[in-house]
């Protein structure tokens, strides 16, 4: 699961997802990696409260509802980060005036949260039928105290990292879209792990289209 | 300051009239007023397995064939031609919604109230805009029932120089079971102030206007202060009201107006306490006996 | 956000079927829908689904002072939560109504029957007991969430397993799960919600109401028992005017509810237990069904980062593209303690003759469409699947008919609930597998 | 309060009752002036107070409106002096939510909505001294001052907790019965028809027993409204004497 | 772009993927080489010199140059000129508020019906559903519906009333449904007879003579969201044997 960087190959847990899995939501989908699993559903675009309502654009919610006990501020910043993210690639402005809602339901917490629920998230607007301007993954690396480069790590080997840091992709050209990072890193490190991570997205992609041909296979 | 203080006491209510304690026309909900299905339904009361029901407490009432329950106090039930005073809750498109005791508020329309201007003026989609300078929240009205709606909300009217809005005054608010059907629901008293019995049971009660002279269709409304003289009989006949409604006397002129004059020895901060209203009541009770013997 | 609106039609429909004994689904009055019980990689986390309602329930537990009136006993908690996710009439952190009624439903089931020995859960007296927290996460709301809470929270705590303490003097250890095996909670008895929906004013009667159900019904009737039939509470909703034959009937078809249900949950931890046993994975992971056109899954996957180097050195130059694998999409899943989906199950079975003939054509129908849906997705996707087989064994369908028996499924391939939505076919269970049984 | 016992083998209770005999209630209707309706009631020694006002326009939340028939809108609170230890929340915490939502299922029940669509009809109700039975107390509290206001009900609503002691029911649980350990079952009833507005019960139970108890439940809700038609009755006199011309 | 379209027409496309115009440049040799109009339609958008997936599905194609993302969506965005269900939610003046599983209520007014006069008023109560079709659907104005055509006729739209069911379906089963000559319809019309009211909203209305047809009718129509034509049929024949 890890290697050293530079030398050959990092790893990505197993990772699985399931599309329109709820009845309700709009969309909603689960994805897996490894033991980190995230469900998502998307409500939208639908009526908005008058004190959100932003005239131009939809606004979007974003909700993590963490597995034990109620939301805290470790799930506030996962939101703002997720909510950025999707911003970004959606197209809010075809939508003005109506609300967007995504909320994201921890199932285990296996490491590699972030990663895990924006992966769920970019899945459920998708099956919702949002327009988006481009897709997105979440990459997780994880920097061992040896310097070594761990992608997609698990909960223990988060802990014992050095550096944990998250990035948000986007499917057409690579680019980081989001980053969130804990713990101390060179700027060479940085620019690895970015590196690694877009490596690593194009298999998140290339995966977002299999199932979503698999999904359509039936009215082809 | 004098405090007044005292401890509570059971008091038995005032009356004159000693009827019969057991009456067979009160019932309660629940009570079986007839198993005659010849009788029609009316209000307060439900068909439960072919059986006429009482469904609030109170007096049975027939007429003919119909049979209805009136209970204590209520709400008030508007009918057409009904004089109420009302408060404005809203401003809506083309209508005021009006506080006015009953179980919805009332409606007035913009068609139904007197513009200035004269009673042939087009109403225009700029007096759509400018009704808040008319009426706005918070504004006392008079009005009539012009008609009742189909959930049982009134529609008002103010198309009569007699209706409009209320200037300078006090609000009684009280049961409306407690005010009498008349002719006219206005009265200027002989005291020296004019009383508005809204049928809805909210009573106004305003210095006598000295010249009545056509005002802005009603929307104008004086700003003159009130002399001292004026406002204790106001104040006296609020508290007069008080101790009517207290002692669930009906109100009407006369009534009013007799409890005005038996409360006459009485200072008016005084009228409120127990043993005087009681005093007072039971004097007014008297002279109304007396009239109507 | 508001749910759509009930109309009129949908209104009148439903109570014009309700009389003529049909619903929607094609269930008998009597009838839950169908019912699975799996459970999470965690200890205490269950994932119940009935019909298309889904909740996840996770149980955790923290050392904490005791409350001042009993020092000798653990604290128990529950906590249903009502996410938006599960509709759109849910808003976040908002007591509503109906979060108020099933936590306190909750509560009294579970705590005031006192199914749990709380005194058990006491490491130190009047210092430090257990608090035993249960959160169940209502995911997809299709109606009588209150049963599928309860089945959850139940089922999570018989699952759930505490770390080992001991006490030397004032110190007190918590052996993690490597150091000694974690123990499960005292559970005496099992109190489980049964839910009886009214309509008009009490004349018709339907166990386990669907969401379109429950908004036309007049009232509830909830039902909390153990299989030993006794009552752990009872609790009427809703402006319906009952009478006392009718709480005595339902208080019957709940003992008979009760004692299938339980039953099935006992199968379910049984089924987990061996698999974790077996040293299998187990989780939600595991309990994803593969053979959804919906669904998919990817083995671990390397990424080749030779040129990775090159790329730091220059972010913005775009990194080469990587060989394409093909992802595969057999994934043996060996233990999850799954209840439902179609597989064979090993209880008895009876069948009495249905007395509604049209009724079970309308179940053929679909019966017959997501037969053949299997048929084509074998022929659709690359691989065959092998999990049929390592699953058969322990999973276990509840589905019952209006006779109050049990009735079993033999379907002939491991899913019958291929499609996305899985709509129609998922929730037909029970009526389907009679018509099965008949040809 | 384990070991103590509830029911002696004479048959008296904790505080000299018979298994079957209600604590005397006391009543008066028409208590506040401003009110629509408003009633006082004791029960023993749990006093509560009942004040509706309605069926009025719908305030606060427009959306609520249901265009065919009345809102209820119910709002139970202890007051903070009513317990031994003073309460810090007088309302809006999960008992109190709760107890509010079955008292607007009772009153749903019982009350003919259907008559006023688009309203809204509130009902207070505090209590003063909690003595155990709460929630029957706030019912019958309440129904003497929706009949007060004049709004048509069906029937009656009486409530009345009965509990399971050594195979005996016992009516009207006092605070000492209920902290016993007693399963206890309250029940709201429409006297008349013998239908049961509201139903609930706490604590192990065998089903066997349920029917008796539920008997039991219904004769007591039966003596409770006895009393409180008494007490309407009493007040129709008094108020209709006055205003008869 | 155009070959470049049509070389994906019935692929799955996802958010993202791009077409370039610039694309005619290369192939110009073989193919036409005159410029040629593409129409859009939901699910692509233009964007500078390119054409930009913005949903996922599979690209379809219409003669001669129409090309749009046939996607499983579930929520509807009101368009112009659509048909859909609605569901009366209040009265409110002169208009009745209609919930269309939008983002908005749309009005309708109550002159918007056939024969409606100020004095002869239609009589919606709420709770009732109405087919209506959109007279105004923009991203920035309320949405406005209508039951008359632009000749002032009904042509099939108002109140339905009669009973009947109402129920779900996804937004692509709903375009297959009145796609022109759908086999699914004729097939259901061989079945049973039935009123089946279809809106682009994804809510279809479905009147027969017992609720026992009515109930198969809708379970029916559910189960084809997942279906093939093949097992469609398949699945029709066995009810015709099963029921008649």
């Amino acid at each position: 699961m890890m290697e050293v960087c530079g030398s050959g190959i990092v790893n990505l847990r197993e990772f699985g997802c399931e599309q329109s899995l709820l009845s309700r939501p709009d969309g909603s989908a689960s994805f897996i990696q490894g033991d980190t699993s995230v469900l998502a559903g998307v409500y939208g675009p639908a009526e908005v409260k008058v004190s959100k309502e932003i005239y131009d654009r939809a606004t979007l919610e974003v909700l993590i509802q963490p597995k034990v006990g109620l939301p805290g501020v470790k799930e506030r910043s996962q939101e703002q980060s997720v909510r950025e993210t999707c911003e970004a690639s959606l197209l809010l402005s075809l939508h003005p005036r109506s609300s967007l809602t995504l909320v994201l339901q921890v199932l285990h917490d296996d490491g590699s949260l972030l990663s895990c629920c924006l992966n769920a998230a970019c899945m459920a607007l998708m099956d919702a039928g949002l327009p988006m301007s481009c897709l997105f993954c979440g990459v997780t690396c994880a920097i061992d105290t040896a310097g070594q480069i761990i992608t997609d790590p698990t909960a223990t080997q988060e802990k014992e990292s050095r550096a944990l840091m998250t990035f948000a992709i986007d499917s057409t050209e690579h680019r980081v879209m989001m980053s969130s990072t804990k713990g101390s890193f060179s700027v060479h490190e940085l620019q690895q792990c970015i590196a690694v991570s877009q490596k690593a997205s194009e298999k998140i992609f290339q995966f977002y289209r299999d199932s979503v041909r698999r999904r359509y296979s039936k009215t082809l | 300051m004098a405090a007044d203080m005292r401890l509570p006491t059971i008091r038995k209510t005032v009356s004159l009239s000693v009827s019969a304690f057991d009456r067979k026309d009160l019932v309660v909900p629940g009570d079986v007023i007839t198993s005659d299905t010849g009788f029609m339904r009316g209000h307060g009361t439900y068909v439960d397995e072919d059986k006429l029901t009482a469904s609030v407490a109170g007096e049975v009432q027939r007429v003919d064939k119909l049979i209805c329950v009136r209970p204590l106090k209520t709400r008030f039930n508007g009918e057409v031609g009904d004089v109420v005073v009302g408060r404005i809750t809203e401003v809506q498109q083309k209508r005021w919604k009006v506080e006015t005791n009953s179980r919805l508020d009332s409606v007035l329309l913009l068609s139904s109230v007197n513009l200035p201007g004269g009673e042939l003026r087009r109403r225009s989609a700029e007096d759509e805009l400018t009704m808040r300078e008319y009426l706005q929240e918070g504004d006392l009205i008079s009005a009539e029932v012009q008609s009742v709606f189909s959930d049982g909300a009134l529609s008002l009217h103010t198309r009569s120089l007699k209706y409009g809005k209320l200037g300078q005054g006090v609000l009684v608010q009280l049961s409306p079971s407690l005010i009498k059907r008349q002719k006219t629901h206005f009265h200027n008293l002989p005291c020296g102030a004019s009383i508005i019995l809204g049928n809805n049971g909210f009573v106004w009660l305003y210095p006598t206007p000295g010249q009545q002279e056509e005002e802005a269709g009603g929307f104008y409304t004086s700003l003159e202060p009130v002399s001292l003289s004026d406002r204790e009989v106001i104040s006296r006949l609020r508290n007069c009201l008080l101790a009517l409604a207290a002692h669930k006397v009906l109100l009407y002129d006369t009534s009013v107006l007799y409890c005005y004059e038996s409360s006459l020895q009485h200072q008016v901060k005084d009228i409120l306490k127990p043993e005087v209203m009681e005093e007072i009541v039971l004097l007014t009770q008297q002279k109304l006996l007396e009239q109507e013997g | 956000m508001k749910d759509t609106p009930l109309s009129n039609c949908e209104r009148d429909f439903l109570l014009k079927a309700i009389e003529e004994k049909k619903r929607l689904d094609g269930r008998q009055t009597y009838d839950y829908r169908k019912l699975k019980i799996t459970f999470g990689t965690d200890y205490g986390c269950c994932f119940v689904d009935l019909g298309k309602t889904r909740v996840m329930a996770q149980v955790s537990c923290e050392l904490v002072a005791p409350k001042e009136n009993r020092p000798n006993e653990g604290i128990m908690f529950f906590n249903i939560e009502l996410s938006p996710m599960a509709s759109p009439a849910f808003e976040q952190s908002r007591q509503s109504e109906l979060s108020v009624k099933l936590n306190r439903q909750l509560e009294r089931c579970l705590r005031n029957s006192k199914c749990i020995d709380t005194e058990s859960l006491c490491v130190a007296s009047g210092e430090k007991v257990w608090q035993i927290r249960t959160d169940v996460h209502v995911l997809n709301h299709d109606g009588n969430l209150m049963d599928a809470a309860s089945i959850a929270a139940i089922t999570a705590l018989r699952h759930f397993r505490r770390p080992d303490v001991s006490i030397q003097g004032d110190e007190v250890t918590v052996y993690s799960p490597e150091e000694r095996d974690p123990i499960p909670l005292s559970i005496y008895h099992m109190p489980i919600t049964v839910s009886f929906s009214f309509f008009q004013q009490g004349t018709y009667l339907l166990v386990d109401p669907s969401e379109q159900e429950e908004r036309v019904m007049d009232g509830l009737l909830i039902i909390a028992m153990n299989k030993h039939r006794e009552i752990c509470s009872i609790q009427s909703s809703g402006g319906i005017m009952l009478l006392k034959e009718q709480v005595m009937r339902c208080s019957k078809i709940a003992s008979v509810k009760v004692s299938e249900i339980t039953d099935l949950i006992e199968k379910a931890l049984e089924n987990d237990k061996t698999a974790r046993k077996a040293g299998g994975r187990c989780g939600y992971a595991e309990s994803i069904t593969q053979e959804r056109i919906t669904a998919l899954k990817m083995d671990e996957t390397p990424v080749e980062v030779t040129d990775v180097k090159e790329t730091a050195s220059d972010i913005i130059q775009k990194a080469e593209p990587s060989p394409h694998k093909v992802p595969s999409l057999v994934v043996p899943v060996p233990g999850v303690g799954q209840v439902g989906q179609g597989l064979k199950n090993t209880w008895g079975l009876e069948e009495e003759d249905d007395d509604d003939e049209e009724e079970e054509e309308e179940e053929d129908t679909n019966d017959n469409g997501s037969a053949e849906q299997e048929e084509d997705l074998t022929v659709m996707e690359e691989e065959p699947h092998k999990t049929g087989e390592s699953r058969e064994a322990n999973v276990v369908e509840l589905s019952d008919s209006e006779e109050e028996e049990v009735i079993i499924l033999h379907p002939e391939t491991p899913d019958r609930t291929p499609k996305n939505t899985g709509s129609t076919s998922h929730q037909k269970g029970a009526a389907k597998s009679k018509k099965r049984q008949k040809k | 309060m384990a070991g103590m016992e509830l029911l002696s083998d004479q048959g008296y209770r904790l505080d000299g009752r018979k298994a079957t005999e209600l604590r005397k209630v006391q009543a008066r209707m028409g208590v506040f002036a401003q009110a629509d309706g408003s009633a006082y009631l004791e029960q023993g020694n749990t006093k509560a107070l009942a004040v509706v006002y309605g069926p009025h326009e719908m305030r606060g939340s427009r959306s609520r409106t249901l265009h065919d028939q009345a809102v209820i809108n119910c709002q139970y609170s202890m007051a903070t002096f009513s317990t031994a230890e003073r309460k810090r929340r007088p309302h809006g915490d999960r008992k109190s939510t709760e107890m509010s939502l079955h008292l607007k299922q009772t009153f749903e029940a019982a009350v003919m909505t259907q008559l006023y669509p688009r309203s809204q009809i509130d009902i207070y109700v505090k209590i003063l001294q909690s003595d155990g039975g709460n929630y029957s107390v706030c019912v019958n509290a309440a129904t003497l001052a929706v009949i007060d206001a004049g709004i048509p009900m069906r029937d009656y609503v009486c409530a009345c907790t009965v509990g399971f002691v050594d195979e005996t029911p016992l009516a009207d649980l006092c605070y000492a019965e209920e902290g016993g350990g007693v399963s206890s079952l309250a029940l709201a009833l429409l006297p008349r028809g013998g239908q049961i507005a509201l139903l609930q019960m706490d604590a192990r139970l065998h089903q066997d027993h349920l029917e008796r108890l539920i008997e039991a439940a219904m004769t007591a809700c039966k003596g409770v409204g006895k009393v409180l038609d008494e007490v309407v009755r009493q007040h129709l006199q008094e108020v209709s004497v006055l205003t008869s011309d | 772009m155009v070959s470049g379209l049509k070389e994906k027409v019935g692929e799955v496309l996802l958010p993202g993927d791009e077409f370039c115009f610039e694309a005619e440049d290369t192939i110009s040799l073989t193919e036409q080489v005159k410029p040629e109009k593409v129409v859009c339609g939901p699910g692509l958008r233009r964007s500078g010199d390119r054409l930009l997936v913005c949903k996922s599905g599979v690209l379809r194609h219409k003669q001669p140059n129409t090309f749009w993302i046939d996607s499983q969506q579930r929520r509807y965005v009101p368009v112009k000129g659509e048909s859909v269900v609605g569901i009366v939610t209040a009265k409110s003046g002169d208009v009745f508020k209609v919930d269309f599983g939008g983002s908005e209520q749309a009005s309708l007014s109550y002159l918007a019906f056939e024969g409606a006069t100020k004095r002869n008023r239609p009589n919606v109560q709420v709770g009732d559903l109405v087919f209506a079709q959109f007279l105004i659907a923009n991203k920035d104005m309320e949405p406005e519906l209508v039951c008359i055509d632009g000749s002032g006729r009904a042509n099939g739209m108002g109140v339905l009333a009669g009973g009947g069911l109402l129920f779900r379906v996804s937004l692509g089963l709903v375009r297959r449904l009145l796609a022109p000559h759908s086999k699914i319809e004729s097939d259901l019309k061989q079945l049973f007879p039935c009123e089946l009211v279809v809106g682009m909203n994804g809510r279809v209305w479905v009147h027969s003579c017992s609720v026992q047809q009515t109930l198969i009718i809708a379970n029916l129509l559910q189960s084809c969201d997942t279906m093939t034509a093949a097992q469609r049929r398949e699945l029709f024949r066995r009810v015709q044997q099963g029921v008649l």
